[in-house]
């Protein structure tokens, strides 16, 4: 709606689009094959990692749209994470037949459910959080991360209280246990769906923020709300939103964490953190895109890396960003400056 | 005079629950021994609970003042092994006993023991003997290790090995892997497992040494089956291992499982807990009932709560828990006792009727070296 | 043309190039400047007049060229080093500390001049004489009544003061004006013109200014440069420059300027 | 214009202008500018002064240690992020430096003094080294992404220190013996004073005090020097600090040098103190956590606030679990209530402390003083 | 006569302790051009951003066509039709000049005849579509500003000085496009230094100082009075020395 570019009178240029950081999957999958030797096992861990990928982004997205786009440092992403992962509760409480139903359209459906009620809890709790955590130190990176981190610690206590603090086991829906095995190669069932679901965010994601001017707005918003305000937008809705937004994604990738790791824990959220930070700054603060690749780029290198050389495993996350950052300093993809 | 007694435990932090269980076991045990009078030779005992939140810096300046201001007579704890381990001199320092649950670090009766240090916790090596105990005792045996990439992950693959080559010489290491500290992932780790193994003849094992979120599922999902590789998980917590029941059929050793011991006090101990937390005792529900029952039979023996005595009375001592009676072995101090060897239950009745009891892995069957200097 | 001066150039560029992308903002510019006199540089917006200054002091690396301080080839050399080595500069666009005191601002300067950075061990305001020397600047571009007020609550125009004062409170060889009087009321423009025209007058510095109103290029300068897509394309006497076809019909439009 | 700005801001006193005297020599001429500010740095001052014959018992003792060790820490970061703008998380990892140095050295060459020199100057050593390279390499790039980076350093040092588990003693730290004369059982002299025994421990505690008091002084005048001014200067616009003809790379590198070093002597006092260093006690990322809080409650880009915001803060999480205790038990028949005041739950109101005060103070607790002074 | 289009009645602001507005009156017809003059900290660039309801006004009223928009949030204020063009152009210098404009015009798309006029005012911008709009040159950022602030008819325009950084050429075409303006109904409200651009376009003149209205009047007098030129612009130039 916003490309008036299209065809007006006044041959206007256009913005190059920047393909390299894409290619960067295909060449280091290729760049690993001789070092793994067996394809078949290349195969495993390359899908392994893709999946992996698919739900670290689902648990950064939320934060490189509150943190990249609107320069909030929210420490209390992770509290988000978590908190979806324990509103699964609320539906496998009184759903519980519904995991070990022999029907995938049941397993599904569970899924799908957990979702939505993961996405609206942590939507709420998310507004909520805006209001009073957050907004009163907009523009102050230091003050974000006290508060936030405050919130943090009384999110999880709430958890405590609320949950009790033993880990909880969930069941994972019994059609995506165990996996597809394919002669030598092996896919986990469940690293399936979160590649599918991954996907249809990514690509819901990049339609909202490039389709629209909303990208553009938040952008602008951060730099200067006086005058965003002043072309006639209601900045704070749309801040509000945009938070609210971020929880709720975190929330969605809190319900896929948990399934995965089948334990709740309230600390669960916040032991990905790093890992999150580290992608999105890979990414380049802001950019969606970026975020999806660096996701799958630190995904990826991990599992060559576990294989094929495991004492290097321990700091491979860093060893990634630190390349990215010496190639491209403000990430894959800058937002800021293009 | 009242028997002072501190109990020191990581109960805020992410080891929460198991303070928890620490702390209710101690009561509980106080409760039984006391016959519900909470007092011993005529004196009352009082506990002071400390909160260390698992740092090594507070749980010592805890002790200290637990010896110093509150006057105890005795403490115990604490929750991590970090910590347990700087608390260590400060007992040696204000000569008084430290009863060590449920740490279980080597050092703590190994290098960096003194003469106050006692441990009712099993340390890392019996865990190891009884893995290896676990592993059948004929035919040929290829265990691979999948562990933490730190010095608790190293010194539980040593102790392995020497605990197979003492009781279990049929079965070898063939593999040791270790993954990150914090890893989620291991497909990469599991590949590697399943290249080393998969070709080796006779009983294939994974043995599995990780503290905290299990990676037991992870492997499991990636079909070792295909290869005819098994897995050995370890013990550990009620709900860590109620994930277990996917993959009935799996053997391993444990520490305390609430329904294979057979005696009165674990009878007791059963049916209290479940009346009062709705649940079954755990793990270190019984390490704290054990911690509990130490302490009292030895101010019971020694007449008193002098540190002196205590020690001479303790040294050689045998006392009831819930896992049956335990020994402080005169040279280190550890409590020796039994383990268990179980098999996964094909179907529990409930979410935590989980493990059938292969065999009990007696304490004199174990082994465990000395390693600490007089 | 401006004659040659056998002395060294205070201020020379030689084939000074930068590209953005496909970009020239720059096109080889060469040119030497001589101590004592004030040239002007004009040309249309965008012209790469900001961008020529940002080469000069450092702000920008050259893709190709060279920039000469008193026969010293200074290209490589970072922002600071080469306001040490006599080079000042004033923004177009203000750019001043927006928290501390205007006061502070201008001492921050007449520091930098003493060279007193880095003593760490002795009190700030024991330097008696830094914080002198900057309140008699404040008085010289009237300032000094707002010597405690912060430029984020100033307006305009008084910001617009602030910048050129901390010009002068750095006492460069070269002076760098880039539009000091934009966006001043015309009761303050005299002001500004009277310290730049002071400043030439002393002799020995170098003075550039970039300015859109043709009055004050006009009563101030010595020589004219003319930019024009980041090409030096007229160069020479004011009126001579002024009267010009290029600057007629690029710069001013088809119709003379006014007066 | 009565009414601008210019005449309103009426300084109440002119700072330009240098004052003579002893006090604000040794202040470096930034007096509190506050009458409660100044009753209440007195206060906190001579309370550390005479903490070992006012109160008795361990816990008194360790707590004002631990406000001496923390002032000096918190301000040396304030140094940083107060004053030059650079957020920084690697700051525990100088702290961590300066206490395995101490560490290393006293359990590896023994209790002496020159041991703990050798450590200390060795830590000191790399501290600088190591702030350099960071500095160099990484203070170029954008602040968040600076941030970041040193975030990243900071979790490779834990990791390492993890890993040398030979070195550093892994995750269990390292207990270690001071020198005699700082040993509790070492008497200065023979009878008390005012009724507290001058012992190995009293004396650790004023070599503590002391040196802290003379690192702190000597970050005041640093940040009052003219150095000071010009890391202010970037702190607010780089870019025209740069043009002034201030090297903000190299500005920026000595104040992560000058910090770093500060931290350090604050971590071999902690060590010496606590006769222990582990990766808890000093490296992680929950005290660099604890840090920003202090620096923010008491004040940020003033030095004072340090002091504040440290003996608060550490008196609130020393006392906040007894307080507690205490709350939760008078509250005792009512409903939830008693439940959320918990000793185990203080971290829900450590949580609520850092939104609260960050609300509360937006100036810290110092520019609130100020303020009202005014 | 016809209710005023934006009127301002005993406007007083604070800026925290500070009272910079000191009763501000004044009327702004519709269809013409006002200038707001003054000297430098009179309280013009405080004028119209509490117009614009950056600032509140802490006594007094604002109407605009007919509303009370005093106590009204800037996002509803700028929705009722008002465009501002602030002192530092608030130009987002991370988006490009594409992005600029897009997010200038609210209601979707850019009218393309609108836009070709407006990039034949301006052609830099035209060139440096892609670019990053922090990157433009000082003049440019300008240009954007204005270009911004009339991507859409607003019913009124508040712009504070346009023309500084402006090379002659620009001043004069952007001289033109106030005149279009003007001829299709908008209304502009200039706050101008530069007093030649500013005699040849307004139809009425506000000369300000010290945060009060010291004269209000038709341009056409205060042009051919030099007395009163001397008088306004001189008097302050008197008071400060
Ligand atoms: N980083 C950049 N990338 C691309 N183009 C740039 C960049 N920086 C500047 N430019 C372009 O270079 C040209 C020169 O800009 P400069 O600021 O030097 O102009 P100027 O002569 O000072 O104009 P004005 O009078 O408007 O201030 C402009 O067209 C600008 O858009
Ligand atoms: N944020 C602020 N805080 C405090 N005082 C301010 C602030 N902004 C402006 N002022 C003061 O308000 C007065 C009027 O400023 P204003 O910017 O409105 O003047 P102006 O007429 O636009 O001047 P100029 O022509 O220089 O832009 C000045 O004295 C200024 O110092
Ligand atoms: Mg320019
Ligand atoms: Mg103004």
């Amino acid at each position: 709606m916003s490309d008036m570019t299209a065809d007006t009178a006044v041959e206007l240029p256009r913005a190059r689009t920047d393909w390299l950081p894409l290619l960067l999957v295909p060449a280091l999958a290729l760049l690993a094959l001789p070092f793994v030797g067996s394809p078949s096992t290349w195969v495993t861990l390359t899908v392994a990692g893709l999946a992996m990928g698919m739900m670290i982004f689902l648990m950064a997205s939320g934060l490189t749209l509150v943190f990249g786009l609107m320069d909030i440092i929210n420490f209390g992403h992770g509290v988000f994470i978590s908190l979806g992962a324990y509103a699964t509760l609320l539906v496998l409480g009184p759903l519980a037949g519904w995991a070990t139903a022999d029907s995938v359209g049941l397993n599904l459906a569970l899924l799908l459910l957990c979702i939505l009620v993961a996405m609206a809890v942590t939507g709420v709790v998310g507004a909520v959080f805006e209001r009073v955590i957050v907004r009163p130190v907009y523009g102050s990176h230091l003050k974000q991360i006290l508060v936030t981190m405050g919130g943090l610690i009384v999110a999880e206590q709430l958890i405590h209280a609320i949950w009790g603090a033993s880990p909880i086991p969930i069941p994972l829906p019994q059609s995506l246990r165990g996996a597809f095995v394919f002669g030598d190669i092996v896919m986990e069932r469940y690293r399936v769906v979160a590649v599918a679901i991954g996907l249809l965010v990514f690509i819901a994601m990049q339609l909202l923020l490039n389709r629209t001017r909303l990208g553009l707005l938040i952008r602008a918003g951060v730099e200067n709300p006086e005058m965003v305000e002043a072309l006639g937008y209601r900045i704070r809705r749309l801040f509000v939103s945009v938070f609210v937004a971020g929880s709720a994604l975190a929330g969605l990738g809190g319900v896929m964490w948990a399934f995965y790791r089948q334990t709740l824990t309230a600390g669960m959220g916040m032991e990905v953190m790093v890992l999150v930070f580290i992608v999105i700054i890979i990414g380049g603060l802001g950019s969606v895109g970026g975020c999806f690749v660096g996701s799958i780029l630190v995904a990826l290198v991990a599992n060559y890396v576990g294989f094929i050389e495991p004492k290097l495993a321990l700091i491979s996350n860093i060893l990634v960003m630190a390349l990215v950052l010496i190639w491209r300093p403000q990430g894959l993809f800058p937002v800021a400056r293009r | 005079q009242d028997i002072k007694i501190a109990l020191i435990a990581g109960k805020t932090g992410p080891l929460e629950a198991y303070a928890k269980q620490t702390e209710a076991g101690f009561m509980m045990g106080l409760e039984y021994l006391t016959k519900g009078t909470m007092a011993v030779n005529g004196r009352k005992i009082s506990v002071i609970v400390k909160d260390d939140q698992l740092k090594a810096d507070l749980a010592k300046t805890l002790l200290e003042q637990a010896y110093n201001d509150d006057n105890v007579d005795l403490a115990v704890g604490t929750t991590s092994s970090a910590a347990a381990l700087a608390m260590l001199p400060v007992a040696e320092e204000n000569g008084k006993v430290l009863i060590v649950e449920p740490a279980v670090a080597d050092a703590i009766t190994g290098e960096k023991w003194n003469r106050f240090i006692f441990r009712t916790a099993r340390n890392s090596t019996q865990d190891a003997y009884g893995a290896a105990a676990a592993v059948p005792a004929s035919g040929d045996v290829s265990i691979a290790t999948l562990a933490q990439d730190y010095a608790f992950g190293k010194d539980g693959v040593a102790a392995l090995k020497n605990a197979l080559a003492q009781i279990r010489p049929n079965a070898k290491v063939v593999f040791e892997e270790y993954a990150p500290q914090n890893a989620t992932d291991f497909t990469a780790s599991a590949q590697r497992i399943f290249d080393a193994l998969k070709d080796k003849p006779g009983k294939k094992i994974i043995n599995i040494i990780w503290a905290g979120q299990h990676p037991l599922p992870k492997i499991a999902d990636l079909k070792p089956e295909r290869f005819g590789i098994e897995i050995a998980p370890g013990g550990n917590i009620l709900p860590a291992m109620q994930i277990y029941k996917n993959y009935p059929g799996m053997e391993g050793a444990v520490y305390y499982y609430y329904a294979f011991p057979k005696n009165a006090m674990n009878d007791w101990l059963v049916t209290e807990h479940q009346k009062r937390f709705n649940a079954p005792p755990d793990f270190f529900t019984a390490g704290g009932f054990a911690a509990a029952s130490a302490a009292v039979t030895a101010i019971q023996k020694a007449g008193g709560t002098d540190p002196e005595k205590l020690i001479a009375a303790m040294e050689g001592m045998t006392f009831e828990t819930p896992k049956g009676p335990m020994t402080f072995r005169k040279e280190d101090h550890q409590a020796l006792q039994d383990m268990y060897h179980f098999k996964v239950k094909a179907d529990g009745k409930d979410a935590n009727d989980l493990l059938d009891l292969v065999g009990v892995i007696p304490a004199d069957k174990m082994p465990i070296p000395v390693r600490n200097k007089r | 043309m401006i004659p040659s001066t056998t002395a060294t150039p205070a201020l020379e560029t030689r084939g000074l190039t930068v590209r953005f992308g496909g970009h020239v903002a720059v096109n080889d510019v060469s040119c030497r400047f001589t101590p004592g006199t004030l040239t002007a540089i004009v040309g249309p917006n965008g012209a790469g007049k900001t961008t020529y200054f940002n080469l000069i002091s450092g702000q920008l690396r050259a893709t190709s060229g060279q920039v000469v301080v008193a026969g010293e080839d200074i290209t490589r050399l970072p922002a600071s080093a080469r306001t040490r080595r006599g080079l000042g500069r004033a923004f177009q666009l203000t750019n001043l500390f927006p928290q501390l005191t205007a006061l502070e601002n201008v001492r921050l300067a007449v520091q930098s001049r003493a060279d007193a950075g880095w003593s760490m061990f002795r009190v700030w305001n024991a330097r008696r004489d830094l914080i002198d020397k900057a309140e008699s600047v404040l008085e010289r571009v009237r300032l000094a009544d707002k010597r405690h007020v912060a430029p984020k609550a100033l307006s305009h125009g008084d910001q617009r003061k602030l910048e050129v004062a901390l010009l002068i409170a750095m006492e460069p060889k070269v002076f760098m004006f880039d539009e000091p009087t934009a966006g001043m009321s015309v009761d303050e423009v005299p002001t500004v013109l009277e310290l730049i025209h002071d400043i030439k007058e002393r002799g020995d510095a170098t003075v550039l200014l970039v300015e859109h109103k043709m009055d004050v290029v006009r009563s101030l300068s010595d020589r004219i440069i003319v930019l024009h897509n980041g090409t030096l394309v007229a160069d020479g006497e004011p009126a001579a420059v002024i009267a010009s076809p290029v600057v007629q019909e690029a710069y001013l439009g088809v119709e003379a300027a006014r007066g | 214009m009565s009414t601008s700005p210019a005449s309103v801001l009426a300084l109440p006193f002119d700072e330009t202008r240098p004052r003579g005297g002893f006090l604000n020599a040794i202040l470096s001429s930034d007096l509190p500018r506050s009458k409660v500010l100044s009753a209440i740095l007195l206060a906190i001052l001579l309370l550390l002064a005479a903490t070992p014959f006012l109160f008795s018992g361990s816990q008194p003792l360790g707590t004002a240690a631990k406000i001496c060790v923390f002032v000096v820490l918190v301000a040396s970061y304030d140094l940083l992020l107060g004053y030059s703008g650079i957020v920084s998380f690697a700051h525990t990892m100088f702290f961590g430096i300066g206490g395995y140095g101490i560490a290393i050295a006293l359990e590896r060459l023994g209790p002496t003094w020159g041991s703990a020199a050798i450590g200390l100057v060795a830590a000191l050593a790399l501290s600088a080294t190591l702030a350099v390279a960071i500095g160099l390499l990484s203070l170029r790039v954008r602040a968040i992404f600076f941030s970041m980076i040193t975030l990243a350093v900071a979790s490779a040092a834990a990791v390492l220190a993890s890993q040398l588990s030979d070195v550093t003693g892994g995750e269990d730290g390292l207990s270690f013996q001071l020198p005699p004369a700082l040993r509790p059982a070492f008497r200065l002299l023979s009878e008390p004073l005012f009724g507290t025994a001058v012992n190995g421990r009293l004396l650790a505690y004023y070599l503590v005090f002391f040196v802290s008091l003379a690192v702190f002084l000597v970050l005041l005048r640093i940040v009052n020097s003219p150095f000071g001014r010009v890391l202010q200067a970037i702190r607010e616009n780089e870019f025209r600090a740069e043009a002034l003809g201030y090297r903000v790379v190299a500005y920026r590198t000595a104040a992560s040098v000058i910090s770093a070093l500060a931290a350090t002597i604050a971590g071999a006092l902690m060590a010496l103190w606590l006769r222990y260093n582990g990766p808890d006690t000093t490296l992680s990322f929950s005290i660099m956590i604890d840090i920003l809080l202090m620096v923010v409650i008491g004040g940020m880009g003033t030095l004072y606030g340090a002091v504040i915001g440290a003996a608060l803060f550490v008196l609130a999480q020393s006392y906040l679990q007894v307080l507690m205790a205490a709350g939760s038990s008078a509250l005792a028949g009512l409903p939830l209530l008693p439940n959320l005041v918990h000793p185990d739950r203080w971290l829900l109101w450590l949580g609520a402390l850092f939104v609260i005060s960050v609300y509360a103070f937006p100036g810290g607790i110092v520019g609130r003083l100020r303020q009202a002074g005014q | 006569m016809a209710e005023p289009l934006l009127q301002l009645a005993e406007v007083h602001t604070h800026i925290g302790p500070y009272h910079i507005l000191h009763g501000v009156d004044f009327v702004v017809p519709a269809g013409g051009l006002t200038m707001l003059l003054g000297r430098n900290g009179a309280g013009k660039t405080t004028t119209l951003r509490t117009i614009m309801g950056l600032w509140q006004a802490s006594s007094g009223s604002i109407r605009f066509d007919g509303r009370d928009i005093t106590k009204a949030a800037t996002p509803d204020i700028a929705r009722s039709g008002i465009a501002y063009v602030p002192e530092a152009m608030g130009i987002f210098t991370d988006l490009t000049v594409r992005e600029n404009i897009v997010l200038a015009a609210r209601s979707g798309p850019v009218d393309r005849s609108r836009l070709d006029w407006i990039l034949g005012l301006f052609p830099a911008l035209k060139r440096f579509w892609n670019l990053p709009a922090g990157n433009l040159s000082g003049g440019q950022k300008q240009m954007l500003a204005i270009a911004r602030a009339i991507a859409e008819p607003r019913r009124l325009l508040l712009i504070d000085e346009p023309t500084k950084g402006l090379a002659p050429v620009m001043v004069r075409s952007m001289i033109e496009a106030f005149k279009a303006l003007k001829a299709s109904g908008e209304t502009i409200l200039l706050v101008e230094q530069n007093f030649y651009a500013a005699s040849a376009l307004g139809d009425n003149v506000v000369v300000m100082d010290d945060g009060r209205i010291v004269h209000a009047g038709a341009m056409s007098d205060l042009v051919a009075d030099a007395d009163l030129q001397q008088r306004l612009l001189g008097l302050s130039l008197d008071a400060h020395q």
